[in-house]
């Protein structure tokens, strides 16, 4: 059973967790995105092979909401964070130093 | 006893055919099936008989029904939810139902009947709904009670228990489970017969678009020209469509099974609750087949979890009380290529020639004859058929769901 | 306009009422377990085996927000603690559940007095924070005894080794496949573990556990074993 | 009979019984293998547990042993006719018979059904007492022979949390019953032992079975009832090896066994297991069995070893040779002679590869044929735990190579053989291991380097023979769980099922109870040689767990199902409260007469407890804009004292939840939701708190801490006014008013609001105060005919009003536009979640339409789930369906709501037929409530 740091509680077995699927922000300005960015947002996922973003929650633990970074195929995961405003900014910020 | 087999059992091995050869790969292909698992090689045998086109390579990464198809916990069944997905589902066990003869290799159907049990009224309902959809649409399904399930699954624990009594049941005489890699074979064996190349341990690593245009596939054995490919990999759908880049709404999800020793007969008809996430059947050969819910995260990874053994053993004991003593022999996991409406993505995609066959999720290998059948007249007429026109790629930015939810879950 | 005062029953009153509990009535007036049997054969099996009580009276607060550490800190002095970790505020005990959240376990009845002081501090400090009292939201249990570490590790995942688990601190975690918020807190020397989850919940939790707890010789045992016991460490302790 | 310790396997043996099982396939005679535990051989059924290892269960006072897949009885097997029928059973053959005529097939496969199987389970079985524990380790060391207790106890001596884990009675693996060794072996194993014992951050598990590593660093045990569940750091696979059977003719007969297993029955249980035995072999294993077999009385017939006489160096070779007993050298086993058992064995001088020269065929008369030919170690756990092994030609046996970090493989299971390398092999690991956790010092350099030596410089044990042609290859089993013969895997290979996967899932080779611990290695080398490749490139089969057996009572342990409970749960069982499942929740359906219960709220006054309602608090200056973005309807301009239906979304416009919020002060709200949505709501609405919709506000799930109950009917006001203060009237607290106060001495949350469409309150309480709150309203409506009313009720009354239920009428698909909440959706605002969709769907009309409906006078009722039909072409078309229906008992006719097409379903009055039991119903479209359509009743 993977080892899950919550980023308050700090590691848990990853039963004690809600997966919340591939990070996905919502567009800014839902009337104004594009039809294909639309779709993109509600459908779309990459599900990729390789080190993913996504949503945990802390159900049965603190009850946070948090990012993780994790491989899709070892499971090994590289680490979790709270959420801050420039995560919005897209995939771009991903290579942007985050504490 | 067949006297094919007297013969063969006379003539000794060396001279029994294989059931498909080993080629070279050509450097171009009229179609590349990419996925050697039903689906695929269901597609190939269709081209073949159907459109006489056997200028077909399937590529398969390692050995053919190493996937979903080889991993399947082989219930058959049409009694889905919407009449669209009824139909379909139907005519996908209407082929299956001649398949033996029509591949001239026993798949072992067995049609002993399948139960969804309703465990809350609002259950109830929708088992209800399924069975009208059902009917109305000529599936045999209809809902039972207490005393006739109690007939056709003397060890179920009917009794007045407080979490998740039994109130009812969906029953489909028609429903069974067949034997899942004889339908791999069956298909690679008439598929190579007519010609199609089936190349084991070669990996599809990427697509060759010019002007939107499929031209051909990479594979890890050297490039294929091609115009027409099908992407038929399910669980690593994705990655094969990413090459042409093509996004889809999926995630990829695994699932798990377990088989325990094998014991003498016990159970007839193939069990499913939704609630309790557990469905289990009798194999001939004896195991309890078991199988629940998919993984609760997203992953690529086939390793089996601990956690999967325990909810599944608990739920089956909320089943059946009388099974604590039997032992779990072995357990696995397969991948799910999973979309948000339960129901699968097949036909065209933006790319010209790249067709995708996927999305099939908990529940695709029922409809690999069906699959195969459209998909080869797709290929070969470039007409999408009528059946499969509900779940086209393009729903989605249409909004036009299918939503086998209520179905397809964690029926298989 | 009924003159009878209203009777306050813990998630647990049924359950006790079955297995023969006599009552006492405490803080606000609940109604509590106060012996099954008698106190001096349910002290000793908290001594010498395992032992169940019902402490859903205690008050709990549940205390939100950026300020509330400043404010708790200003009303009475809390001490920096890191998450987990606990102190004593007045006549309860606080615990950090998170940066911006805390958990105040009182003596039954002092919650609202206890939540009025925070509220007022937080008020005068011109600090945003919520207080919500969630006593009647809660079902708490002591599970106390010499082997209660290992016994706790036949129902939920946490290591409770002492270095591992410490006295004095509490994780919200999955317990008998239910939420809970699991405290240690130690009698003197007796290791005793508080489990606190939500009120729904309680009979099932109550009942997983004296099951799990057979092989310990699990007894439950009343308010007024458990209140002589705490008055034996506390002399033994000064 | 049976002694003290004895196994059943060992009893039957004592007793002469050889026959304990029937074979899966052919029905075979089958007889003690390996005495281990990893053969399929001695399965029997003990009372109500099916395959059972016979070998490995102690005798107990009264067990009823019973053979299984026999009938009538073990001697008298009618089904083991179709051996003579094997010729003509290869495998896969069912895959190739039987396809015509297809109605035929139900038929063979019936009898296929019965003859395969192994146990039987009693449906009488009892549930029965399990459960399970955590456990947290630094290091597990899974195995606890000499290798193992080395490693423990080197990582318990660096300080570390170490947990030995053996599955059988004591320590000491195979050393338990090697029979006599030279002292200083013992002594240096049995220091090391009671080191074990004196060290705190040392457990042993005895009797307990390593089941597997799962990703990641968690590993499960079990033993007796009891699942073992580790969080560990490293682990040390000192799992040993297995016996490997060689494969010639009849080599399933009983009374061949395993080297291994005569010297347990010898030195474990005192039973010689025979009386004449040949002993065939190509290490000095075989002689040290052979010498043992002296020993205790048996007569040695032979010794055939596969080795030329320079290379045998057993130390008990001159004895042996002194005393008389012939040795064959460069000589090997062709066939086992015998029906029942066996009688006497065929050698022959081996030849060049695998072959043997038959003219030089011997048969020598004995009754037990001893096969110690070689060792499989026992790699499961290190493939589990993300090891790889390799063929090792030298040693001819899989070896582990490139194991990860958290893993060490020491012993036998790392082709280990000589105890002293095996002692400093496991110390190294174990040290190692500890280290790694930056526990103690690291191994040292030169001792690493000295093992490295001895390991290289190990004598080969293992034959690299598979099989002994001569005989019939049909009768050279393989795969002892599936009848698998030597025949079969070469048949299926020429077939074209070439990989070891496709060999496996054709022939089922390795398949069975023992998942090829007897056959793997064999079957493996076979495809090799068959395909003229190499054993790398055959490839292997995946390992999977679990490594032993588990029974799903372990797997399952104590059953623990939560269930949520109401503070009035018992009060409505004793009042004849009828418990229904709601989600988590048991709630009351009805007290008896659901008609009444409805009724009376019509007519008088009911009161039903709503508690499992979710409750949750908003506190600040931020929660009108978070109500504005999560709910599709207008929430700023709500006044304190006052409470608005809300309806929320997703951004695809699908209806998650319904329910009331009431705003309860300055800066405080008040939100109910759904039963089923409490969690998933709460959860939802902090995940956009969370991330970036939290500005200003508090968010607290008080849905435990407060009881609600629903007061409601015409004389509602009167029944609360005897118990508050609160000013009650019209005017002072109007239709969707909310006040506090004080009922019945309980301070309170009163709502004027409800489903029913009648006056009533909906009151909340501190969860503590339910039960006084709940029986003070009782008392208080008896004088005005006070009903308690269920659920059922519940849903007439709310049906009665053209109310629909999230989650009952709607479903994953359904917007707020087609479940006719159109007036809800409010496209003016800024944002909120789903508007995007709605704007659409509201420009293009949606599909769909959910509404209310009448069935003509005299109809039939349809049940909730039926279809509506429409004859399209001459075709019937599902076009819609039944979500609610019943007859109401106000009105006297049949309501419900259903699905339409849009364009239908807006025509009030029109007609459609629904599917009933076979039979067409009419019914007719009906828009608005079907009782009170102005809603004076509620306002009054
Ligand atoms: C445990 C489990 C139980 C299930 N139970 C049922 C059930 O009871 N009933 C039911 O109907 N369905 C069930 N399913 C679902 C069913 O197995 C699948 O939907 C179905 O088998 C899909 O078949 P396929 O041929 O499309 O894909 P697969 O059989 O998965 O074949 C895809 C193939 O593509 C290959 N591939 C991948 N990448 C590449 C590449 N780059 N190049 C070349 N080849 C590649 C893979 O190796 C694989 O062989 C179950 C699935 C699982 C995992
Ligand atoms: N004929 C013989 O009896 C014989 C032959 C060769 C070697 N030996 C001796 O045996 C010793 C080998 O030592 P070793 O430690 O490598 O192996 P071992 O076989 O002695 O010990 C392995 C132990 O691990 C246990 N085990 C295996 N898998 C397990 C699991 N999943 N869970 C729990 N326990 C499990 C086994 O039952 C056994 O007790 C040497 O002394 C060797 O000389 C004896
Ligand atoms: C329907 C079905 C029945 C199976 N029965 C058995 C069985 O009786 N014995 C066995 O060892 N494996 C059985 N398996 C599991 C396979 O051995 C194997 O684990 C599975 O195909 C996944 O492959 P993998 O383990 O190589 O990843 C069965 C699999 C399926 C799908
Ligand atoms: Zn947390």
């Amino acid at each position: 059973m993977l080892l899950l740091t919550c980023p308050n509680c700090g590691p848990r077995n990853v039963s004690e967790f809600h997966f919340g699927n591939e990070y996905n922000p919502r567009p800014a300005d839902p009337a104004g995105a594009s039809e294909a960015e639309w779709v993109d947002y509600l459908h779309l996922r990459s599900n990729k092979v390789g080190v993913q973003k996504e949503w945990w929650h802390h159900g049965t633990g603190c009850g946070l909401w948090f990012l993780a970074e994790r491989h899709t195929k070892t499971g090994e995961i590289l680490r979790t964070y709270l959420w801050r405003p420039d995560d919005n900014a897209g995939p771009d910020s991903e290579t942007g130093a985050k504490p | 006893m067949s006297l094919k087999l007297f013969r063969e059992a006379l003539a000794g091995r060396q001279r029994l055919p294989r059931m498909w050869r080993q080629h070279s790969l050509r450097d171009s292909y009229e179609a590349v099936i990419i996925g050697g698992g039903a689906h695929g090689l269901a597609c190939a045998y269709h081209l073949a008989k159907d459109h006489g086109i056997t200028d077909v390579a399937v590529v398969e990464k390692t050995y053919i029904g190493s996937g979903g198809s080889g991993r399947n916990t082989a219930i058959v069944r049409s009694n889905y939810l919407t009449p669209d997905g009824v139909r379909f589902y139907d005519a996908s066990l209407k082929l299956y139902e001649d398949l033996a003869r029509d591949l001239d290799f026993n798949v072992m159907l067995g049609q002993r009947g399948h139960l969804t049990l309703a465990h809350s009224d609002s259950s109830v309902i929708t088992m209800r709904r399924r069975a009208e959809t059902n009917r109305l649409v000529g599936v045999d399904s209809r809902l039972i009670f207490p005393e006739e399930i109690a007939r056709l699954c003397p060890d179920l624990d009917l009794s007045d228990r407080p979490r998740y009594p039994i109130l009812a049941a969906l029953y489909h005489p028609p429903g069974g489970i067949i034997r899942h890699d004889a339908v791999v074979w069956g298909y690679a064996h008439q598929a190579d017969a007519r010609g199609v190349h089936i190349h084991q341990n070669t990996a599809a690593t990427g697509i060759d678009i010019q002007n939107g245009k499929v031209i051909g596939v990479q594979t890890t054995r050297g490039r294929i020209k091609t115009d027409t490919v099908l992407n038929a990999t399910a669980g690593w759908g994705a990655i094969i469509s990413d090459m042409a880049g093509v996004k889809l709404p999926m995630s990829t999800r695994p699932l798990q099974a377990f088989v325990t020793e094998p014991l003498k007969p016990f159970l007839n008809v193939v069990i499913v609750s939704g609630s309790l996430h557990a469905y289990v059947s009798q194999s001939d050969r004896g195991e309890l087949v078991c199988g629940g819910s998919v993984d609760p995260y997203a992953s690529y990874s086939m390793n089996s979890s601990l956690d999967f053994l325990e909810t599944l053993a608990g739920h089956l004991l909320a089943l059946f009380p009388c099974l604590p003593k039997v032992r779990v022999l072995r357990q696995w996991a397969g991948l799910c290529d999973m979309t948000p409406d339960y129901s699968p993505i097949m036909g065209k995609t933006p790319v010209e020639g790249f067709h995708i066959d996927l999305g099939w999720g908990t529940y695709g290998f029922k409809a690999s004859p069906i699959c195969g059948k459209t998909l080869a007249e797709l290929l070969a007429t470039g007409r999408t058929p009528d059946l499969i026109r509900p779940f086209r790629l393009s729903r989605f930015a249409e909004y036009d769901l299918v939503g086998e939810g209520g179905a397809a879950s964690v029926g298989h | 306009m009924s003159a009878t005062k209203p009777a306050l029953l813990t998630p647990l009153y049924g359950v006790t009422k079955g297995l023969g509990a006599r009552f006492v009535e405490i803080g606000d007036g609940w109604l509590i377990a106060d012996a099954y049997t008698e106190s001096a054969s349910e002290q000793a099996a908290a001594r010498d085996r395992l032992a169940i009580a019902d402490v859903s009276a205690d008050g709990n607060l549940r205390i939100e927000g950026a300020d509330a550490e400043t404010t708790l800190r200003a009303a009475y002095g809390l001490p920096a603690l890191a998450i987990g970790e606990s102190a004593t505020v007045g006549n309860g005990r606080c615990y950090r559940l998170r940066a911006d959240l805390f958990s105040v376990i009182t003596a039954p009845g002092d919650e609202e007095s206890t939540a009025g002081a925070i509220e007022s501090a937080a008020q005068s400090a011109g600090h945003r924070i919520t207080v919500t009292v969630m006593t009647h939201g809660q079902a708490s249990v002591r599970i106390i005894g010499p082997r209660v570490a290992e016994f706790m590790s036949k129902l939920c995942g946490l290591d409770f080794s002492p270095a591992a688990f410490p006295d004095g601190v509490a994780k919200r975690t999955s317990f008998a496949k239910t939420a809970q918020l699991v405290v240690r807190r130690d009698i003197g020397q007796l290791p005793a573990f508080t489990v606190v989850g939500a009120r729904s919940s309680a009979a099932y939790v109550w009942e997983t556990i004296l099951e799990a707890g057979e092989e310990y010789g699990i007894t439950p045992i009343g308010h007024d074993a458990l209140s002589k016991i705490a008055a034996d460490s506390t002399e033994r302790g000064t | 009979m049976a002694h003290e310790g004895d196994t059943i396997g060992s009893a039957l043996a004592a007793s002469g019984v050889r026959v304990i099982s029937r074979s899966f396939k052919y029905h075979r005679p089958r007889g003690l293998l390996c005495c281990s535990g990893h053969c399929p051989n001695c399965l029997v059924q003990i009372g109500d547990e099916p395959n059972v290892r016979a070998c490995m269960r102690p005798v107990e006072e009264g067990i009823q042993v019973r053979s299984q897949n026999a009938w009538p009885s073990l001697r008298f097997d009618l089904l083991s006719l179709s051996r003579f029928a094997s010729r003509f059973m290869p495998a896969g053959f069912y895959y190739k018979t039987f396809i015509r005529p297809k109605w035929l097939w139900p038929f063979y496969e019936h009898v296929l059904r019965h003859a395969a199987g192994l146990g039987v389970v009693d449906p009488k079985t009892p549930r029965g007492k399990y459960d399970k524990r955590y456990l947290h380790a630094d290091i597990v060391v899974a195995g606890g022979g000499p290798a193992g207790i080395s490693a423990a106890h080197a990582a318990g001596k660096s300080g570390a949390r170490v947990l030995l884990i053996d599955e059988n009675a004591e320590l000491g693996g195979h050393l338990r019953f090697a029979g006599a060794r030279p002292d200083s072996e013992t002594a240096a194993v049995e220091r090391l032992r009671s080191g074990l014992a004196g060290m705190d951050n040392v457990e042993v598990l005895t009797n307990t079975s390593v089941l597997g590593w799962y990703r990641k660093d968690w590993l499960a045990a079990k033993s007796g009832n009891r699942l073992f569940k580790v969080r560990l750091g490293s682990l040390v696979a000192a799992t040993g090896a297995f016996e490997r059977p060689l494969q010639f003719e009849n080599n399933d007969l009983p009374g061949v066994m395993l080297g291994g297993a005569v010297r347990r029955l010898l030195h474990q249980f005192g039973v010689a297991a025979g009386r004449r035995a040949l002993v065939a072999t190509a290490n000095d294993d075989g002689w040290d069995v052979a010498s043992d077999l002296r020993a205790a009385g048996v007569e040695v017939a032979a010794i055939v070893d596969e080795r030329p006489a320079e290379a045998c160096a057993s130390p008990h070779g001159e004895a042996l040779v002194a005393q008389g007993v012939p040795v064959h050298y460069e000589h090997t086993v062709v066939k086992a002679v015998g029906g029942k058992g066996v009688t006497a064995a065929i050698i022959a001088q081996t030849a060049s590869g695998d072959g043997v020269d038959k003219g030089t065929c011997k048969t020598i008369n004995c009754d037990l044929l001893v096969v110690s030919v070689g060792w499989t170690p026992d790699t499961d756990l290190t493939h589990l735990a993300g090891g790889k092994t390799r063929y090792d030609a030298d040693h001819a046996e899989m070896l582990p190579t490139e194991l990860p970090s958290h893993l060490h493989v020491v012993g036998r299971a790392a082709g280990t053989h000589e105890l002293a390398t095996q002692l400093l092999e496991g110390a190294i690991a174990g040290r190692g291991a500890a280290h790694r956790l930056g526990i103690g010092p690291p191994p040292d350099a030169a001792q690493a380097a000295e093992l490295q030596r001895l390991k290289s410089s190990e004598p080969r044990r293992s034959s690299p023979r598979v099989s002994v042609p001569g005989g019939m290859p049909k009768k050279r089993f393989v795969c002892l769980c599936e009848d698998v013969t030597e025949e079969d895997i070469l048949a299926t290979i020429a077939e074209g099922f070439d990989s070891m996967q496709l060999l496996k899932r054709y022939s089922t080779v390795s398949m069975g109870p023992c998942q090829g611990k007897m056959c793997s290695m064999a079957a493996i080398q076979m495809c090799a040689r068959a395909t003229e490749r190499s054993i790398p490139d055959t490839g292997t089969t995946t390992s999977r767990p679990p490594a032993t057996p588990v029974s799903l009572g372990t797997l399952a342990g104590q059953d623990m199902e939560p269930v949520q409970l109401g503070a009035l749960h018992d009060w409505h069982l004793a009042n004849g409260g009828k418990p229904m499942v709601a989600g988590r929740w048991i709630r009351a359906e009805h007290y008896g007469d659901a008609i009444a219960e409805v009724k009376a709220v019509r007519d008088a006054v009911g009161l039903i407890d709503v508690s499992s309602l979710g409750k949750l608090r908003l506190t600040g200056p931020g929660v009108p804009d978070l109500l504005q973005r999560v709910y599709i309807n207008k929430w700023r301009k709500l006044g304190v004292g006052q409470a608005r239906y809300g309806v929320m979304c997703n951004d695809e416009g699908i209806v998650l939840d319904d329910g009331v919020c009431a705003r309860v002060g300055e800066q405080e709200w008040y939100m109910s939701t759904t039963s089923s949505g409490a969690t998933g709501m709460y959860d939802w609405m902090q995940w956009w708190i969370q991330s970036g919709w939290g500005e200003g506000l508090h968010l607290t799930n008080v849905t435990e801490a407060f009881a609600a109950m629903n007061l409601a009917g015409p004389r509602a006001r009167e029944v609360l006014g005897d118990l508050t203060d609160v000013d009650l009237s019209n005017e002072a607290f109007p239709y969707m008013g909310v006040r506090s106060g004080v009922v019945a001495g309980v301070p309170c949350q009163l709502l004027r609001i409800g489903f029913t469409g009648e006056l009533s309150y909906e009151i909340h309480c501190p969860s503590g105060y339910t039960v006084h709150l709940w029986e003070a309203l009782i008392a208080a409506g008896q004088p005005h005919g006070i009903k308690p009313f269920g659920v059922e009720a519940q849903r007439v009354l709310r049906l009665e009003k053209g109310h629909s239920i999230v989650g009952h009428d709607t479903d994953g698909l359904t917007d707020p536009i087609m479940a006719n909440m159109e007036w809800a959706v409010k496209l003016d605002k800024s944002d909120f979640l789903g508007m995007r969709h709605l704007s659409r769907v509201a420009e293009h009309g949606p599909h769909q339409r959910l509404v209310g409906f009448k069935v003509s006078s005299g109809g039939a009722k349809p049940e909730e789930g039926m279809q509506i039909v429409a004859a399209s072409n001459g075709k019937r078309e599902v076009i819609g369906w039944i979500t609610s229906c019943r007859l109401s008992p106000t009105l006297g006719e049949i309501i419900g709501l259903c699905w339409l097409p849009a364009e239908l379903g807006d025509r009030e009055g029109a007609e459609f037929t629904i599917h009933v039991d076979g039979r067409s119903q009419s019914a007719r479209v009906w828009h608005g409530a079907f009782y009170d359509p102005e809603g004076k009743r509620l306002r009054t």
